[in-house]
């Protein structure tokens, strides 16, 4: 008879308003600011800068390549290469951005920044609170908002840096060994010469240098933390 | 005490206009009542969003609001100040004038119904002859200022919404207006005093609600259905479907004038609960004969809100009809029914006391319900769909 | 003034109104609104009449505005339609350029 | 005459020109609510609160409707009138309804002496206007019962779209 449907409908409802207030397993809500649920460790908003070490600034692992710059697909991304070398914190000189800043109400959190930089620099951020009440300044970030720890990174994305950092451990370990080869045949060329370790820094004037032993001291304490 | 309480509205109003002087009594006993109702209804309309908010949630497993104030109860405090801060938008092309009216018109008619509405033993503004018609024709008057306010708006929604809802509120008036027709039957008075008078007495503990008669509940039910539909709550919220037309007709009203849209809105649903409590629950009666020392606005009120309440739960349950739907549900059913509920109530009236009446008007109702429910609510039988461009 | 005398005079008026708008708009649609005014106005002479007249206990003049408006509600659901429908055939419900016999 | 009455009637011509004056229909057809509210009050002034109800439910709730409805399916508001809103016999139009309106004011006034006077409100219930629907005056009833229905069904055949290759 018509209104079968109906009835059945309005019992359907009458048990979940009364199963609501019984079982707590029906009310799936999560209160979110006192409540949270752990982001997923592949989850991502928007880009930051990794360091190594305790110094932000020396530590970037950023050589101001200005690679995601040019890939940005919104082109939210500003990049400004210092005039000088600056030593980083190996000693050796390299360049550093002067100015990074990516503009996060442009950003399209689309990955290919940290994608196509050769050297881990550039990492996805999980923070998703940036709420601000300036929309102009307040969502255009500068390099030391942008700088996060490696520490950080592992914490956020801990499979994904325990790989980044066993990439460079290995590429380290490579380019010591050649490093040591030539030191090996220089030696052997000029064993006159008093002081050996000068001509290692001219064999290994590569650009993954510098990262690669970063990453070799990093993995020690990284190791340790997971 | 009981009676003193019974009537303590009625004697507070007598005290307050006994310091004025004798022929400003009755100008000042009205004003007192009709600041009474504007004072009254609005309470209970932010009352009813904050129970439709909280059910509506419990319903689909949700909290609802429960960040204002202890489980949420400043809400409607906060929704009230919040519309009332918000800027006043009249769309350039709007016709001004028109536009500014339709929410005064609509609250001001929808009000206007409290008036014939007795609320308790000795409690109504006017007690007319004809107050069920006055009713009605207010009522009818909402309908003008919907077509007003998606006219004026100059916007698509806006004047489709209208339409939608003036059509819909004409189909659904006829069945809303012959299912009352039938208390009229046996009342003998469209007085809605009388009308409850008339419910207002017992056999054994159980009252003599129209109700509980064949041709009562057939016209309650009616009643529910077509008052649904006269409020524009789902699930015959078609004009206002937010998911096809955003809001229907108020779409380009915001700050104020949208809360008065929503306060007429449910204001007018209390005043379809209040006339349906008062036509065939009793009214400000008591269910039960032992209980009918609670006072009388207690009952009026409670089962207000129950019938609110039902609202609600409907809403939560029921989706939204399409437009054939509603137009076929309204012409090829419950007008129909309605109609021969008319004769329903003419043969009780003429079979004499007895079970007899009972048993066949009973049989009757539930007869011609499932007729008409089958016959006029057939389906097409809607063959394999071919749809000649997709492939 | 009498008080009969004023409810006709505003009677008078109003269908004076409404005649002089049937009579010299252009829009179908007026025309009909002048006609409704025209009715309204003869139902308040029938009140009227009916209110100060000698039997009003008799009722006669308030049956005849009922079925008045009950008949004028016919007339308006019926002349809406047949508008509409001169609308669909001429595309235009101005009544100057319905003119010609042939639809 | 009291002072409502003369408020309640200026209120009501009022309307009336509004809604044969104005340009837009949709705002002649609301003016022409304002007289028809104004008519209904004029009605409860009268003593006569069934028919006063009855035009407010009828008229406003009814008969205006279908004006805007049919106003908005012509698209009559919408196009701007090419001309004018005046016919071209307009001042005949004009004249008519004047030389009527003094004819009727004329013959109001001169007879107004011999009209009756203030009397007292007739008591009349809405039982003895059914009693009456349903005694004396049941033909005309029944009769406008069936012309309700023709003229529903017949507005409704006379507005339905006909469909190509159905007649």
């Amino acid at each position: 008879m018509l209104g079968e449907g109906i009835l059945k409908g309005l019992a359907e409802t009458a048990k979940n308003f009364a199963g609501s207030y019984v079982s707590k397993e029906r009310l799936t809500t999560v209160q979110y600011p006192e409540e949270r649920i752990p982001t997923a460790e592949n989850a991502r908003v928007f880009p930051f800068l990794v360091f190594d070490g305790k110094d932000w600034e020396s530590g970037l692992r950023c050589v101001a390549c200005q690679i995601c710059e040019k890939e940005c697909p919104p082109k939210c991304i500003y990049i400004e290469k210092s005039k000088d070398k600056k030593p980083d914190y190996v000693g050796k000189p390299q360049f550093y951005p002067a100015r990074f800043d990516i503009d996060v109400s442009v950003c399209m959190s689309c990955q290919i920044c940290v994608e196509v930089c050769p050297f881990e620099a550039i990492k996805m951020n999980t923070e998703f609170e940036l709420a601000t009440d300036d929309r102009f300044g307040g969502l255009l970030l500068d390099r030391h908002k942008l700088a996060q720890s490696n520490e950080y990174y592992h914490k956020i994305h801990p499979t994904e840096a325990a790989e980044v950092d066993a990439r460079l451990a290995e590429e380290k370990a490579k380019t010591e060994a050649k490093a040591k080869a030539a030191a090996a045949a220089a030696a052997a060329k000029a064993s006159a010469a008093a002081a050996a370790p000068k001509p290692a820094e001219s064999a290994t004037e590569k650009l993954a240098e510098p990262p690669a032993k970063a990453a070799e001291s990093e993995s020690k304490q990284g190791g340790g933390g997971q | 005490m009981l009676e003193r309480l019974d009537q303590v509205f009625v004697l507070f109003k007598d005290w307050l206009v006994a310091f004025l002087p004798a022929s400003w009594q009755g100008v000042v006993g009205v004003i007192i009542c009709v600041v009474a109702i504007i004072a009254v209804y609005p309470t209970l309309f932010a009352l009813a969003v904050l129970m439709e908010r909280k059910g509506l949630g419990r319903m689909q497993n949700r909290y609802g609001p429960n960040r204002v104030g202890p489980f949420g109860i400043l809400q409607p405090v906060a929704d009230g100040i919040k519309s009332l801060t918000k800027e006043d938008i009249v769309p350039l092309r709007a016709d001004a004038v028109v536009h500014f009216l339709a929410p005064v018109v609509l609250v001001v008619a929808v009000f206007m119904g409290f008036a014939v509405l007795p609320m308790g033993r000795n409690m109504v503004l006017v007690d007319l002859d004809t107050s069920l018609l006055f009713f009605f024709a207010m009522m009818a008057s909402t309908e003008l200022s919907v077509f007003m306010a998606g006219w004026s708006s100059r916007n698509k929604y806006s004047l489709l919404g209208a339409m939608r809802a003036v059509a819909q509120m004409i189909s659904y008036e006829v069945p809303l207006l012959l299912s009352s027709i039938v208390i009229v039957m046996m009342t003998g008075s469209l007085s809605l005093v009388r009308v409850v008078e008339a419910q207002n007495h017992f056999t054994g503990i159980l009252p003599n609600w129209y109700v509980f008669t064949p041709w009562g509940f057939a016209g309650f039910i009616v009643f529910v259905i077509a008052s649904t539909a006269e409020t524009n709550r789902s699930p015959f919220d078609l004009p206002e479907g937010e998911s096809e037309i955003i809001a229907g007709y108020f779409t380009e009203y915001s700050g104020f004038k949208f809360a008065l849209f929503f306060l007429g809105e449910y204001v007018e649903m209390f005043a379809v609960a209040g006339l349906g409590t008062t036509l065939f629950l009793g009214g400000w009666a008591g269910p039960i004969s032992f209980l009918s020392w609670v006072p009388s606005w207690i009952w009026f009120f409670a089962k207000v809100e129950l019938w609110i309440c039902f609202f609600i739960w409907i809403r939560g349950t029921l989706p939204r009809l399409r437009q054939d739907q509603l137009m076929n549900f309204a012409w090829k059913f419950v007008l129909p029914f309605t109609l021969f509920n008319l004769v329903v109530a003419a043969v009780w009236r003429f079979m004499g006391e007895g079970w007899l009446r009972w048993l066949v008007c009973w049989a009757l109702v539930v007869g011609v319900y499932a007729l008409a429910g089958r016959s006029g609510m057939r389906r097409e039988k809607i063959g394999t769909r071919i749809y000649r461009y997709a492939d | 003034m009498n008080p009969l005398a004023g409810y006709l005079l505003v009677a008078a008026l109003l269908f004076a109104i409404g005649l002089a708008g049937a009579l010299t708009r252009r829009n179908a649609i007026l025309v009909l609104i002048g006609i409704e005014l025209m009715l309204n106005a003869a139902n308040l002479n029938l009140i009227a009449f009916w209110r100060y007249g000698p039997h009003p206990e008799f009722l006669t003049g308030m049956m005849f505005a009922i079925f008045s408006i009950g008949v004028a509600a016919a007339e308006a659901a019926v002349g809406l339609g047949l508008i509409i429908q001169i609308h669909r055939l001429a595309q235009t419900t101005d009544l100057d350029k319905i003119n010609r016999m042939k639809g | 005459m009291s002072f409502a009455f003369w408020v309640v009637a200026a209120l009501t011509v009022a309307g009336g020109l509004a809604a044969v004056l104005l340009k837009n229909l949709v705002h002649c057809a609301l003016a022409l609510t304002i007289a028809f509210a104004g008519l209904a009050l004029l009605f409860l002034q009268l003593d006569a609160q069934f028919a006063g109800f009855a035009q407010i439910l009828v008229y406003i709730g009814a008969v205006a409707i279908l004006i805007v409805f049919a106003v908005l399916l012509t698209r009559s508001s919408e196009t701007p009138a090419q001309g004018g809103i005046f016919s071209h016999t307009w001042l005949a139009g004009l004249v008519v309804a004047a030389g009527l309106f003094a004819v009727l004011a004329w013959a109001v006034i001169e007879s107004a002496g011999g009209l009756p006077h203030e009397s007292s409100a007739p008591a009349v219930t809405v039982m003895q206007i059914g009693n009456a629907l349903m005694g004396r005056y049941v033909l005309p009833l029944e009769i406008l019962a069936l012309l309700l229905t023709a003229a529903l069904i017949g507005a409704a055949i006379v507005a339905m779209h006909e469909k190509e290759g159905t007649k």
